[in-house]
């Protein structure tokens, strides 16, 4: 898949550059960050999109070469994120509207997974809001379609179900090769989905790339709120090359890159992420690590990925550190611990003025 | 206060042309609202505030006159008219007689079982013992206008119209005008009313129409006298002398019975 | 002329206005009623409603003739108020409204039925009375059928001849509009003049629809395809 | 007399059903065009469209006359093949049309505009093409529009009187509907024979009423207060 | 907060009796179980309910009684599951639309903890899934309700979006003191805002109380498709009184309470509440459970609440033991280990013929 397009919303273009290998990608990004447009865009339903767009060795859309296949030739297994049945069809109506004569159809395999048997004859106005997105995601699986574009298709689902639906995705996208780009604000979803992700923020391209490293990193201090870098502000002190630190507090002082375009006194900021620190419950010693901190666990949190974030304050400072559950339970770390942080200077990434992520900041 | 006289749609030239002089001589300003005789004949009825009603045939005017509202004494019979039998303009059909309608495809009368043109060219067919064969062909329309439209349009082969009507058009030709001996008498009556708002003025509206300035312009426009015509109108004078189809038409009121004692 | 056109146009405007204007409340009543109430004797209702349309005008003006005759309860009673109608520029107002009536009521019923019940039941849980919640969202939801309805209901005054001439008379100056006025000039055979006011007529009525269409212009559009 | 009648109502239902019947595929379309296309020039479209209602239907009448002509363009085109308009139950059905169009245009066309266009699109998703789409959604979708025009255009069909009489005249037997011989009645002063004519037009429109009525029904709801 | 009442719907009827003396409510249940419809009745937009509704000591309905309080009247902040705009509205007008002169209202408070300034001018059709529901959410805030009902406010939020908005409605429902019935599918929300929660399934209650109890137990079998019982079969054995035995496998047989009823040999299925076991990591002796299995850990998935699943595979069965993480940490519990179970006999509850609860069933 081969994404290269452009498309003006009311307060700002969305921008997308983007290329995937993979059968299974996922879309996340704040609210109104621009997920739904894109989709829209891959549907051919939003004029005013230019670009390029190949699916499957299929050019969809390119604007320059006057190409802009239409939805209907697009073979685009759609699932808006309002479920949009026709309201004039009952729901077992809506499942089979895309199915032709002739051609493969998963009508009943859909039904029978999302449970739509007792649903079947009714009208979409007095459906249930999990049932209408059922509805919806049946309708778009029934027509064997090329890709699959899901819109938080599962939000609405109660956990049971999504378990038996996600599985069933799975399958679709790995027995019937029908790759699928699926929206969601859950990273447990996003991760249990796809191999590729794309972070959308404010239109523009955040990240993209291998799900685990996109999940894993940049998604979630935009998606959670979580820091996934520790921002610390300060004044540095830089007497010779190679001795740049940053006073952060009266106890707290960090060895940093050199910075020699800086002078001595200037405040500055630095970003160190979460999973380059290194923690320890004995005291470090020997390691390669210039800055050691000691502190106590406040907090721990799952953080999803079977990692957990896990919270360390330093003479006052709360630094977030990322561990994987084994290694929580393999150290007993648990709240009122002792423990000790190693971060390289290395590690430490001077933020430009004001050029703080968008995601809600530390400390 | 206005002078509002009803009359029939066929006399709008003739009376607009006369309005100034009337205003002129009267002092009395006109205002007229056309129509079909018939319902104009009912809107008198109902209570329109006419002052002066110029019907294009008796019967109306007689079904107003049985109602009370003539102001008694001003009726008269005012002009005539003649009717013609006109063909599409280019059309070579040749017409000597009511029997030469017979062969027709189509005719256009007006309404002949209501209006008056229509009417009277029945009463004429029948009097020439023709009826029965024309009726078969004869497309009823709604007025005059509408059967002298359909001769236009060229989807009639002929229709019977007054003289007047065809004068003004040029998508038609005059084929036969009807004979004054072989038609039945046609009269316009015009008279005052009671119930309008200003009775005088409508009084000498009509006494104006009887003027010979206004007799002369009503000829000028292809009207013709009325044959018979008393100066001062008597009942007997203009009993039905054609069937006007409208049952309720019956014998003729008593002189000065019209008058209502409410009447200013 | 040119004088008494403007005349002419004047009048005919004021009184298709005044007749649309009349008929809009107890139109958009009668619409939304039916458009909600389910009940028995709707039907019938609604048949007599529409009766302005199904009858030719000509019968529907002789009804109205009938019923505001002076010896008629109703003529009596307006007498008695002091009340003229018949032959006055208010039967032309009376005459357009009861011939447009049902254009309106059988629109903005349409409109009224595309009205999702469950909005109108949001703005109730908002504090809103049924009342309250009809003015605020289900009347500007049901818009475009109120103005529809009220579009054609102009037009149709515009063009109403049949009734009209009955109960008001082809008086000039006093109850003929720009129709009355067409009607006759084609009774003398002015064609030419017919048309000049008929040329008047088609701009009164695209005047109509502008504004109409100025007024129902969408609002926002997701740029669909 | 009552088998007259018996000839006269099937004729009048028949002229109406098939002079609706055949605007509803061109006025569908245009209302959909119309509804769609925001293009310039529409506003002239649309004003044409409208003035069959926006002038007096003698009028039109006497226009479809002289575009009928024996010497013009259409007429000429008409004899050519042998077909007669004029005077024939044609012209009824013709003249009924006409004057229904923009009826049906106005309200379909509000129908139109309400369709939710994502719906449409959700269609093209599921392979529909754009006209597939439009039988399948936007036309199910604008239905109560579309059905409100038919029965607007339907119920002035069965009351048109202005225009029909002039292209058709009042042939009894012929080309006489109901509404002319209402208009014939009153004419020669037969209220009370009009009047039953009257009633049975009424029953008509009752009837036209009772089937959109039954072809509308909503289908499910969620049974709010 | 009292409820108790009936409304017929199509599969099922809604049939709800519960009371609540706390501020919060979160209301649980599958896909149709009827959540959205008590939200309606409570709002007094259903037609047809029957029963009696008290509210802070207001009776909104009392069909009896012939009480019907209109929607106006009732002061309900209803946050419906599709948001439900006024398409004719910009999103400004839509927030002030329950505004009135002279009564307050938290329009300020709420546009700008939504994050809503940029889009108050914008008209619905514009506004993404997440932006409608944060309209949705500000409408019904700002009129200041003696009640709110909230119907996924939050599920097409992103979790940073969350994580703002959660801390907010806790916020007004203690310092405001409006109350709130919350429905939602995310045990992690109904945590965070209920006191007390009602489990509905298919239109029943299925459970309620406190929230930690309802969501604890029963709520996550309904809802999660995890087993909260262990289900067993097999063939019951019972020589002597205090000697019944359920033969599950050949390597596998329970100590059950006497069943004198059942003949030797029946076939039956027993329910272990994943609560009741004991987890040891060393051989059990001397415990006053007569059922001991040895058996290996498979899998330790996260449960919420703290809790974590631990899988246990014991002669080919598989065993979902409930422990808390503290206890997987100290134990160093981990895939592979070789674990003990203690199930005491009297925790095996037979299960009627056909009696199973209507989740997903073990093993
Ligand atoms: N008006 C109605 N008439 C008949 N049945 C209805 C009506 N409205 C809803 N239902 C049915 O009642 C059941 C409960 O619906 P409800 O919307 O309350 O479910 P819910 O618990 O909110 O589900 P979800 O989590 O999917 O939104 C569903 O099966 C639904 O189809
Ligand atoms: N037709 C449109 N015209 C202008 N702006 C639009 C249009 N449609 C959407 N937008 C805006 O573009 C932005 C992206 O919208 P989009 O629906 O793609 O967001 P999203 O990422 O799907 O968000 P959510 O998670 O809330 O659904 C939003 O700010 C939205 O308000
Ligand atoms: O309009 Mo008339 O009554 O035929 O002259
Ligand atoms: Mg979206
Ligand atoms: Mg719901």
């Amino acid at each position: 898949m081969e994404l290269s397009l452009r498309l003006p919303l009311a307060r700002f273009t969305l921008e997308v550059e983007a290329r995937f290998t993979s059968a299974s990608v996922a879309v996340l990004g704040r609210s109104g960050s621009g997920k739904t447009s894109l989709l829209e865009v891959l549907a051919g339903l939003r004029r005013g999109a230019t670009g390029r767009v190949v699916v499957d060795g299929r050019v969809l859309l390119d604007t320059s070469a006057g190409i802009d296949v239409p939805p209907e030739a697009r073979r685009m297994g759609y699932v808006p994120q309002d479920a949009l049945l026709f309201p004039h069809l009952t729901a077992g109506q809506n499942v089979r509207f895309g199915v032709r004569a002739g051609r493969p159809s998963r009508v009943d395999e859909a039904v029978h997974l999302l449970e739509l048997e007792p649903l079947l004859h009714r009208y979409p106005v007095t459906l249930s809001g999990g049932e209408k997105q059922r509805v919806a995601l049946a309708r778009a699986l029934a027509t064997d379609p090329a890709l699959l574009l899901l819109d938080e298709p599962l939000a609405a689902l109660d956990v049971a179900l999504k378990e038996r639906v996600l599985p069933y995705l799975l399958r679709v996208r790995d027995e019937a090769r029908v790759p699928l780009l699926y929206v969601t604000h859950q990273l447990g979803e996003a991760r249990a989905l796809a191999r590729e992700a794309l972070l959308l923020d404010g239109g523009a391209v955040k990240a993209v790339g291998p799900a685990d490293t996109v999940l894993g990193t940049v998604a979630r201090g935009l998606l959670t709120g979580e820091p996934e870098e520790n921002i610390l502000e300060g004044t540095l002190d830089h007497p010779a090359p190679g001795s740049t630190r940053l006073r952060v507090t009266e106890g707290l002082s960090l060895w940093v890159p050199d910075a020699p375009e800086l002078s001595h006194g200037t405040r500055a900021a630095y970003a160190v992420p979460a999973e380059d620190i290194l923690l320890s419950t004995g005291p470090l010693t020997g390691v390669s690590a210039r800055n050691v901190l000691e502190g106590t666990v406040t907090k721990l949190e799952d953080a999803g990925a079977g990692e957990c974030a896990t919270h360390v304050d330093v003479a006052g400072i709360r630094w977030v550190v990322r561990l994987t559950h084994a290694a929580v339970r393999e150290l007993s770390i648990a709240p009122g611990l002792r423990v000790y942080l190693a971060v390289k200077s290395s590690a430490c990434r001077r933020l430009a003025q004001g050029a703080r992520l968008s995601g809600p900041a530390a400390p | 206060e206005d002078v509002l006289v009803f009359a029939a749609a066929s006399t709008t030239d003739a009376l607009e042309s006369l309005a100034p002089a009337f205003q002129q001589e009267s002092g009395h300003r006109v205002r007229f609202a056309f129509g079909a005789s018939s319902d104009l004949a009912r809107q008198v009825m109902a209570g329109a505030p006419a002052d002066a009603f110029l019907s294009a045939d008796e019967a109306k005017l007689d079904l107003v006159e049985r109602a009370g509202l003539v102001q008694a004494g001003s009726r008269v019979d005012l002009v005539s008219n003649r009717l013609v039998v006109v063909v599409p303009a280019g059309s070579a059909l040749k017409v000597t007689g009511p029997a030469d309608l017979k062969g027709l495809k189509r005719v256009m009368l007006a309404e002949p079982a209501a209006v008056p043109a229509g009417v009277y060219a029945k009463a004429w067919l029948t009097k020439a013992g023709v009826w029965a064969d024309v009726a078969p062909r004869v497309v009823p329309a709604v007025d005059v206008r509408a059967a002298l439209a359909a001769v236009e349009a060229g989807r009639a082969d002929a229709g019977v119209v007054y003289a007047t009507d065809a004068a003004g058009s040029k998508k038609v030709r005059v084929a036969f005008t009807v004979p004054e001996a072989d038609a039945p008498r046609i009269a316009y009556p015009a008279a005052a009313l009671t119930r309008g708002k200003a009775p005088e003025g409508g009084l000498a509206f009509v006494r104006f129409l009887q003027t010979e300035a206004a007799r002369k312009e009503f000829r000028r426009l292809g009207f013709l006298d009325v044959s018979g015509v008393k100066a001062a109108p008597d009942a007997s004078g203009h009993a039905a002398t054609i069937d006007a189809g409208v049952p309720r038409a019956v014998p003729t009121p008593k002189s000065g019975a019209g008058t209502r004692k409410d009447a200013p | 002329m040119d004088e008494g056109l403007t005349g002419l146009v004047l009048f005919t405007v004021a009184v298709a206005a005044l007749s649309t204007a009349l008929i809009l409340v107890p139109g958009v009543a009668a619409a939304y009623a039916l458009a909600r109430w389910r009940g028995p004797g709707r039907g019938v209702v609604e048949t007599v409603l529409a009766l302005p349309l199904v009858l030719p005008p000509t019968a529907v003006g002789l009804v109205l003739l009938e019923l505001l005759a002076r010896d008629s309860v109703l003529g009596r009673l307006l007498d008695a108020v002091g009340v003229e109608v018949v032959f006055t520029p208010k039967a032309v107002v009376l005459a357009s409204a009861v011939m447009a009536f049902p254009l309106l009521v059988r629109s903005a019923r349409a409109g009224f039925e595309e009205v999702d019940p469950r909005l109108v039941a949001v703005a109730r849980t908002l504090g809103d009375t049924r009342m309250r919640a009809f003015f605020r969202v289900t009347l500007p939801l049901a818009w475009r059928g109120v103005l529809t309805g009220a579009l054609l209901a102009f037009s149709r005054a515009l063009g109403e001849f049949g009734a009209t001439v009955l109960v008001a008379g082809n008086i000039p100056g006093s109850t003929q509009t720009l129709s009355l006025a067409i009607f006759q000039r084609t009774q003398v055979g002015q064609d030419a003049e017919a048309l000049k006011l008929a040329g008047v007529a088609v701009v009164l009525a695209f005047g109509a629809m502008y504004v109409t269409e100025v007024v129902t212009r969408r609002r926002g559009a997701r740029g669909l395809a």
